[in-house]
């Protein structure tokens, strides 16, 4: 008998009817649905335990303590020490990303000669030709760590120079130098002892110098408060988010902040309300109400609020003769709750605008990248994420460093900070193939030279040595009752902070012997935390969601 | 009229072999552990007695799972035996320090939180009341893996139509949640999803 | 294969003139092709995902939602038409059913469609069944809407048979015949089912607390729109049939159905118009005055945000609800098949407006103080997606036409050649 | 034992840094997307900018976090869900969203008047190798899903399993808390148990200065707000704040 097309009909009825008695079709929709929940190309993490190690943020000069969460070797989250008493467990917005940067797009992993890649041998070559052909000149960013301390001494065994960038914060203290012979880097504010704060577009509430501890002071003393403890006003010409909290903000034009500090000062003089022996300066009401837009009467109000709730103490945000000389008029420098001497006597370096004409220019990692040296120069650029817009962002060399948390270093006293500190970031990333800091560059060109961990090791001593200040790890003891050097290198290698004692009653004498005129200058707003070269994706996108940042800030990432 | 029904019986009997002999031996690829492991032995031979001297709790709570490396190593950093397994084990992991990519039968999604603290320490099961006997295997079973979800064999059970399993068997969402009915315990979706 | 395409008289019913077949493909040619792009944008949003369109996370619903509701609405007449049949036994109404049933199915089986490709995880969309939340108006129409489905396929299976070629098929004629006898049962079910998501689907809206724009007060568990939502479907359901069937008629050139029964149908429509418009004023002021009122709206505030002024309620209650009304059943204007129909094209558009007022206007009004007005266009993709549900709707109605007897007692005309 | 988790948070003290929000998205593995615009992003917690709308020094601005608030009663979104992939905790009075449940039609984000849920538009992505920095005992989301803040639930998991370890029936207060209440360098926002009349934070929610967002709409959401601005306190009004009045007229 031979198969119809009616009997395949029909046994493929059957077999669809049957089909339905079977777990065929039942499991499927299930087992489908299940595989739209795990997708295979929707990345997971990883199954492996967690552990919690500490270190510091590299990031930027305020070197915040860090807990790192981390598994299978690599970090997972991040989070602020609350034990630590300057940062309070704080840390910026740019921080709590920090861990996802050393995959940031925008990361760097090979050597670049002009626009087209190379190799560090060549980039070797290279360097010791214009060692020989001389004089090289080595910028640092983040003065003070064990790392600028191998640049110094190559400079100055190589016969070069080497300069530093100072951060804003230090910048703003520059003119209490020239007043009071004390260096800026020694310079802190005594914040907890102010009881008015006068910013001068500072953003204190807004990454400026720890971010946790002016932020921390401000809520406890006074956020919300109508007549607040701590009195913060500030000076600027736009709504500021630190503006926008402040107690009072006082809307001037741009630039005009020398003018209105000196015109301040000139009704306290006038009106006697301070004691300090100063000349009067020049500038009169009605050229400075023309000037800063405010009129004659908010400037000799604002004048009399300061000195409302003293100790009062002015920031600014760069090196602002007028405002240095208002504080000297406050009686501000060198007493408490005002700009203070934080300790021992640090050599001050020279700024970049000393550097003559040299065969080369090695830059730091740590190095704004809006800086760039004179065009005759060769220039060997170290950078771990490109903040440039071209390629090579203008550097001869352009050389991968390391990023977050992948080499060790140090962390020497934050700008702002009234007292010495020192810490030690453990690496615990392993590094990217492919990368390598300065310090380590050098260090293999001059092999004589007191590497990174010497001169780590080296400090540990002195402070061991000296027997002073307390150490806050997973306990907080004195360093005097630490028991040998191993024991306090170990420590701060596992992340504790040193934390030196308070010397803010150590008097300064600066007089000022007449004003400086009070030019208008163009206002320089103060680069924020995360004005580095790379923001997370993840911030960056954030402050695109919210309407916190203007455009131009996040698209920096 | 009876050779029509003929066809469409021929129909369903065909869709009813293909649906429940042939499918599930389709739907499961069959993968082998890397090392065979004898749970037997070891409890007989070196005396290990409890699931956690090697499947240990942490201090904060989390489960290891496979014991790592260094847990084999304790014993076998050198080859005991002769067994060719022996060798594999030694000489492909221990040596070069390589973790044993063992194949978990229970393995839950990344979706779920499983805690095996709250389970073992907090409700007092036993480790069988879950893994049955497997505490006792004297041969390592094949690992069988849904070619669709990726999951294990043992999420869903061995019975295809999930009928007249045994008690431990399947370890879907409706397992635990008639476990946790007759424990009259009540838990959120995240309570046991992540 | 293509002589055999060309000559299908054979497939048409005895008697029906019905156009070449050449010149029917070319009829359908750019509906076909309508539908392939549609086909194409639905599959560029399935494999890609929901980023193809321009919804966003403050407009999570958007155009799919109110077509969906709109046709669902206007695809009333199905069940109405079969209600008042079988049910309330209006014979004269039979002529239409057909087309009740199959423009019912097309959009009932669209709307399921655009449904579809509009959820996120379309492959785990049957859990609404397996873990149902009986607490959710979606739930509701869900259930309704896919039962419903099921029941209009059962009524189209008829219809189906019916065909000359298939019905010489012997085993067909008796499952017609049997099929046939359920008819009324179907209907009757299909009408109960059909009140509940007509409802529920205006329930949606109404049960937002969290939207006081939409948020009404109702009866046990059904806030108001759910009932108004009921009417205005079965008010609009009617005219949308004239609109088709006047369609039809000029495409075919041919006269269908009595004028009698357009004006009947157009009593109808226009009598239950009266009575929705009527609840939905009573509404609209209690809304005003008190729901909204008692969380802090101020009455009219709502309308403050441009272009959603009062002058859209204006439109949507007095000019497209009131005057439809008013010519759909007044027998000086109902007699003029121009105004009639002019008249059902408003009603049509009323309740689409409601549709677009409850839809989009909601999801565009903030509620948080310092939130904004915002709005959206549609992407493409949504615009496509949704004409090729036209185009499918279309070349099925044609389809239907032309090889089942939809009219039938519509034979023997002198043939007009369709334009 | 059935808590009652929420937060209080003192906008006074609110600096707008965005702190919170990085920590919320790195601790929830939240994906950058960069190709997404903010109204089709992932943002369980965002913080939005507020204007008193003066001129001059008298301009005031506030910053205002907004997340799910846990709502309790009537919960919008709960109700709404055609498959119970949305739930209130008994046992902790957190609003639960189930991604692996969810269909993704979105009723519940229609229905939520603090615009406080999101969508994934887009397939979850990593610049290549960052997929390592995802937080353990945090699922990724799949597209097409609605997500939420669910409180940081993977760490009310953790304080469980470590309580569970340590014989605890209860879990330390101290293990439970949320990223962003962790990351705020001001402390402006508390979490607690708000059913434990000695737990700070219902002693805050009860405080003069506290208040909801939209309470008037009678879900009692978990999560306070307080400052002691009038004109703060006026933006939780239904039909008030810049969004209506510049309206009129």
């Amino acid at each position: 008998m031979k198969v119809t097309r009616r009997d395949l009909l029909l046994w493929g009825t059957g077999a669809a009817a049957g089909l339905v008695l079977t777990p065929v079709p039942w499991k499927l929709l299930g087992d489908v649905s299940i595989w739209s929940q795990n997708w295979p190309w929707i990345p997971q993490p990883t199954h492996a335990p967690v552990e919690v190690k500490r270190s510091s943020c590299t990031l930027c000069p305020k070197g915040c303590p860090m807990r790192v969460r981390l598994a299978a070797g690599w970090p997972v989250g991040v989070a602020g020490v609350p034990s630590h008493p300057l940062s309070r467990g704080a840390l910026c917005p740019l921080g709590f990303g920090a861990h996802q940067l050393n995959w940031h797009p925008q990361r760097l992993r090979t050597v670049l000669h002009g626009e087209k890649s190379s190799s560090w041998n060549e980039a070797r070559i290279a360097f010791a030709k214009a060692l020989r052909e001389g004089p090289i000149a080595i910028v640092d960013g983040y003065p003070g760590r064990a790392a600028s301390l191998v640049f110094d001494s190559f400079a100055q065994k190589q016969g070069g120079s080497y300069h530093v960038v100072p951060s804003p914060e230090i910048r703003a203290l520059a003119p209490y130098q020239a007043l009071g012979g004390v260096p800026a880097v020694d310079l802190g504010y005594d914040l907890e002892n102010a009881r008015t704060v006068l910013s001068f577009g500072a953003p204190l509430l807004d990454g400026w110098g720890i971010p946790g501890r002016f932020n921390h002071l401000w809520a406890e003393r006074a956020a919300g408060a109508a007549d607040p403890q701590l009195r913060l006003i500030q000076v600027e010409d736009s709504l500021s988010r630190t503006a926008a909290r402040a107690w009072q903000w006082a809307p001037i034009r741009a630039g005009a902040e020398a003018a209105l500090a000196t015109a301040m000062a000139r009704v306290l003089l006038e009106e006697g309300r301070v004691s300090a022996r100063v000349p009067i300066p020049a500038l009169t009401l009605a050229e400075a109400e023309q000037q800063t837009g405010l009129s004659t009467d908010a400037i000799r109000g604002l004048a009399r609020t300061i000195v409302a709730r003293p100790p009062v103490v002015a920031i600014a945000t760069d090196d602002n003769p007028s405002i240095a000389a208002l504080n000297v008029a406050l009686g501000a420098v060198g007493t408490r709750g005002g700009i203070v001497r934080r300790g021992k006597k640090a050599k001050s370096y020279p700024g970049i605008d000393t550097i003559g004409s040299v065969r080369a220019v090695l830059i730091d990692s740590t190095v704004p990248w809006d800086f760039t040296p004179s065009a005759n120069a060769e220039v060997f650029r170290f950078a771990a994420w490109n903040g440039a817009s071209s390629r090579a962002g203008g550097a001869d060399w352009l050389l991968p460093a390391p990023g977050f948390l992948e080499e060790l270093t140090d962390v020497p006293t934050p700008p702002t900070s009234a007292v010495e500190t020192y810490a030690v970031a453990p690496s615990l990333v392993k590094a990217t193939p492919e990368v390598q800091s300065a310090a380590q560059l050098l260090c293999g060109t001059d092999t004589d030279l007191a590497t990174v961990e010497k001169t780590i090791h080296a400090r540990c001593e002195d402070l061991f040595q000296a027997r002073a200040g307390t150490l806050y790890g997973d306990a907080t003891m004195p360093v005097a009752q630490v028991v040998s050097v191993e024991k306090l290198e170990e420590q701060l290698r596992s992340g504790a902070a040193w934390i030196g004692e308070d010397v803010s009653s150590e008097r300064l004498r600066c007089e000022l012997k007449n004003w400086p005129t009070a030019v208008d200058s163009p206002s320089s707003r103060q680069e924020t935390t995360w004005g580095g070269p790379a923001l997370p994706p993840l911030a960056s996108k954030l402050y695109q969601e919210s309407n916190l940042r203007e455009a131009s800030e996040w698209r920096k990432a | 009229m009876s050779r029509n029904s003929l066809a469409l019986g021929l129909g369903v009997a065909t869709a009813l072999l293909a649906g429940w002999v042939a499918f599930p031996q389709v739907l499961y690829v069959r993968k082998h552990q890397p090392v065979e492991f004898h749970h037997k032995t070891h409890s007989e031979k070196s005396g290990i007695t409890q699931c956690g001297d090697c499947h240990t709790l942490r201090a904060d709570g989390t489960f290891i799972g496979m014991p790592r490396l260094e847990t084999c190593s304790g014993c076998h950093s050198q080859r005991i035996g002769t067994s060719r397994e022996e060798a594999t084990l030694v000489d492909e992991y221990i040596k070069p320090g390589q973790e044993v990519p063992w194949l978990v039968y229970a393995r839950q999604p990344a979706n779920v939180w499983f805690s095996h603290a709250v389970h073992v320490r907090r409700a007092g099961l036993g480790c069988a009341e879950c893994h049955s006997s497997d505490g006792q295997s004297d041969a390592v079973r094949v690992y069988e893996q849904n070619r669709i979800t990726g999951y294990s064999r043992d999420i869903w059970g061995h019975s295809i139509s999930r009928l007249r399993r045994a008690p431990h068997e399947g370890m879907k969402m409706g397992d635990c949640e008639s476990c946790h009915r007759q424990h009259h315990f009540e838990a959120g979706c995240l309570g046991c999803h992540q | 294969m293509a002589s055999s395409v060309l000559t299908d008289s054979r497939w048409i019913a005895r008697g029906a003139l019905r156009t070449a077949a050449p010149r029917f493909l070319l009829w359908l040619a750019p509906w076909a092709a309508v539908l392939a792009v549609g086909i194409y944008a639905a599959g560029l949003c399935l494999y890609h995902g929901l980023n193809q369109t321009h919804m966003d996370n403050r407009f999570a619903f958007g155009l799919w939602i109110f077509l969906d509701l709109g046709i669902i609405a206007l695809g009333a007449g199905a069940f109405f038409t079969g209600f008042l049949v079988y049910i309330l036994k209006r014979v004269e109404l039979k002529p239409v059913l057909n087309t009740a049933v199959v423009v019912g199915l097309i959009c009932y089986s669209g709307a399921m469609a655009i449904l579809m490709i509009d959820v996120g995880q379309p492959l785990r969309a049957w859990f609404t069944f397996w873990y149902p939340n009986a607490q959710s108006m979606l739930t509701e129409v869900t259930f309704c809407i896919s039962c419903y489905l099921v029941v209009l396929i059962f009524e189209y299976v008829p219809l189906l048979l019916r065909n000359r070629q298939l019905r010489r098929v012997p085993s067909f004629l008796v499952f017609e015949h049997q099929l046939h006898k359920l008819v009324p049962v179907l209907a009757a079910v299909g009408a109960l089912l059909s009140f509940f998501h007509q409802g529920s689907l205006g329930g949606l809206y109404g049960v937002l607390r969290g939207r006081p724009f939409a948020f009404r007060e109702g009866f046990l568990i059904w806030p108001s729109t759910f009932f108004l939502f009921i009417l205005s479907a079965i008010a609009s359901g009617p005219s949308f049939l004239m609109l088709v069937t006047a369609a039809v008629e000029k495409v075919t050139g041919r006269r269908l159905v009595s004028p009698q029964l357009y004006s009947r149908l157009g009593f109808i429509s226009g009598v239950l118009l009266a009575v929705y418009v009527a609840a939905k004023c009573l509404d609209t002021l209690l809304w005003l005055n008190v729901t909204s009122r008692s969380v802090g709206f101020a009455p009219w505030q709502f309308y403050s945000h441009r272009p959603f002024g009062t002058p859209v309620l204006f439109v949507e209650i007095v000019i497209l609800g009131l005057l439809p009304a008013f010519l759909l059943t007044y027998r000086r204007f109902a007699m003029r098949r121009g105004l009639l129909l002019g008249a059902a094209a408003m009603a049509c558009a009323g309740v689409l407006l409601n549709r677009f007022v409850l839809t989009i206007q909601t999801l565009a009004l903030p509620t948080l103080g310092f939130d904004r007005f915002l709005l959206y266009s549609p992407s493409w993709q949504e615009v496509a997606s949704f004409a090729g549900v036209i185009g499918y709707g279309v070349i099925i109605y044609s389809l239907s036409y032309r090889y089942l007897p939809l009219f039938g007692q519509a034979k023997g005309n002198t043939y007009v050649p369709g334009n | 034992m059935s808590a009652r988790y929420g937060m209080v948070i003192d906008l006074d003290r609110c600096t707008g840094c965005g702190a919170c929000m990085v920590a919320c998205a790195a601790e929830n593995n939240v994906p950058p997307l960069p190709q997404a615009t903010p109204r089709t992003g992932l943002t369980p917690l965002l913080v939005r900018k507020v204007s008193n709308g003066m001129e001059g020094g008298a301009q005031r601005e506030v910053f205002i976090p907004i997340m799910c608030m846990h709502c309790e009663h009537e919960t919008p979104c709960v109700s709404v869900c055609p498959q119970q992939a949305v739930e209130v905790d008994k046992a902790t009075g957190i609003v639960m969203q189930m991604p692996q449940r969810c269909l993704g039609c979105r009723y519940c984000m229609t229905a939520c008047p603090y615009h406080a849920r999101y969508f994934n538009w887009w397939d979850p992505q990593w610049p290549a190798g960052m997929e390592k920095s995802l937080n353990p005992g945090v699922a990724v989301r799949m597209r097409g899903v609605v997500e939420k803040c669910n409180l940081c639930h993977a760490r009310l998991h953790a304080a469980e399993e470590k309580a569970a370890a340590s014989g605890r029936r209860e879990i330390d207060p101290a293990d439970y808390i949320p990223a962003c209440v962790e990351a705020c360098p001001t402390a402006a926002i508390r979490f607690g148990n708000l059913a434990d009349g000695k737990d700070p934070a219902s002693h805050e929610a009860h405080s003069p200065d506290a208040f909801r967002l939209l309470a008037r709409l009678g879900t009692e959401p978990k999560i306070y707000y307080k400052s002691k601005e009038a004109w703060v306190k006026a933006l939780a009004e239904p039909g008030s704040g810049p969004a209506w009045e510049d309206q009129h007229g």
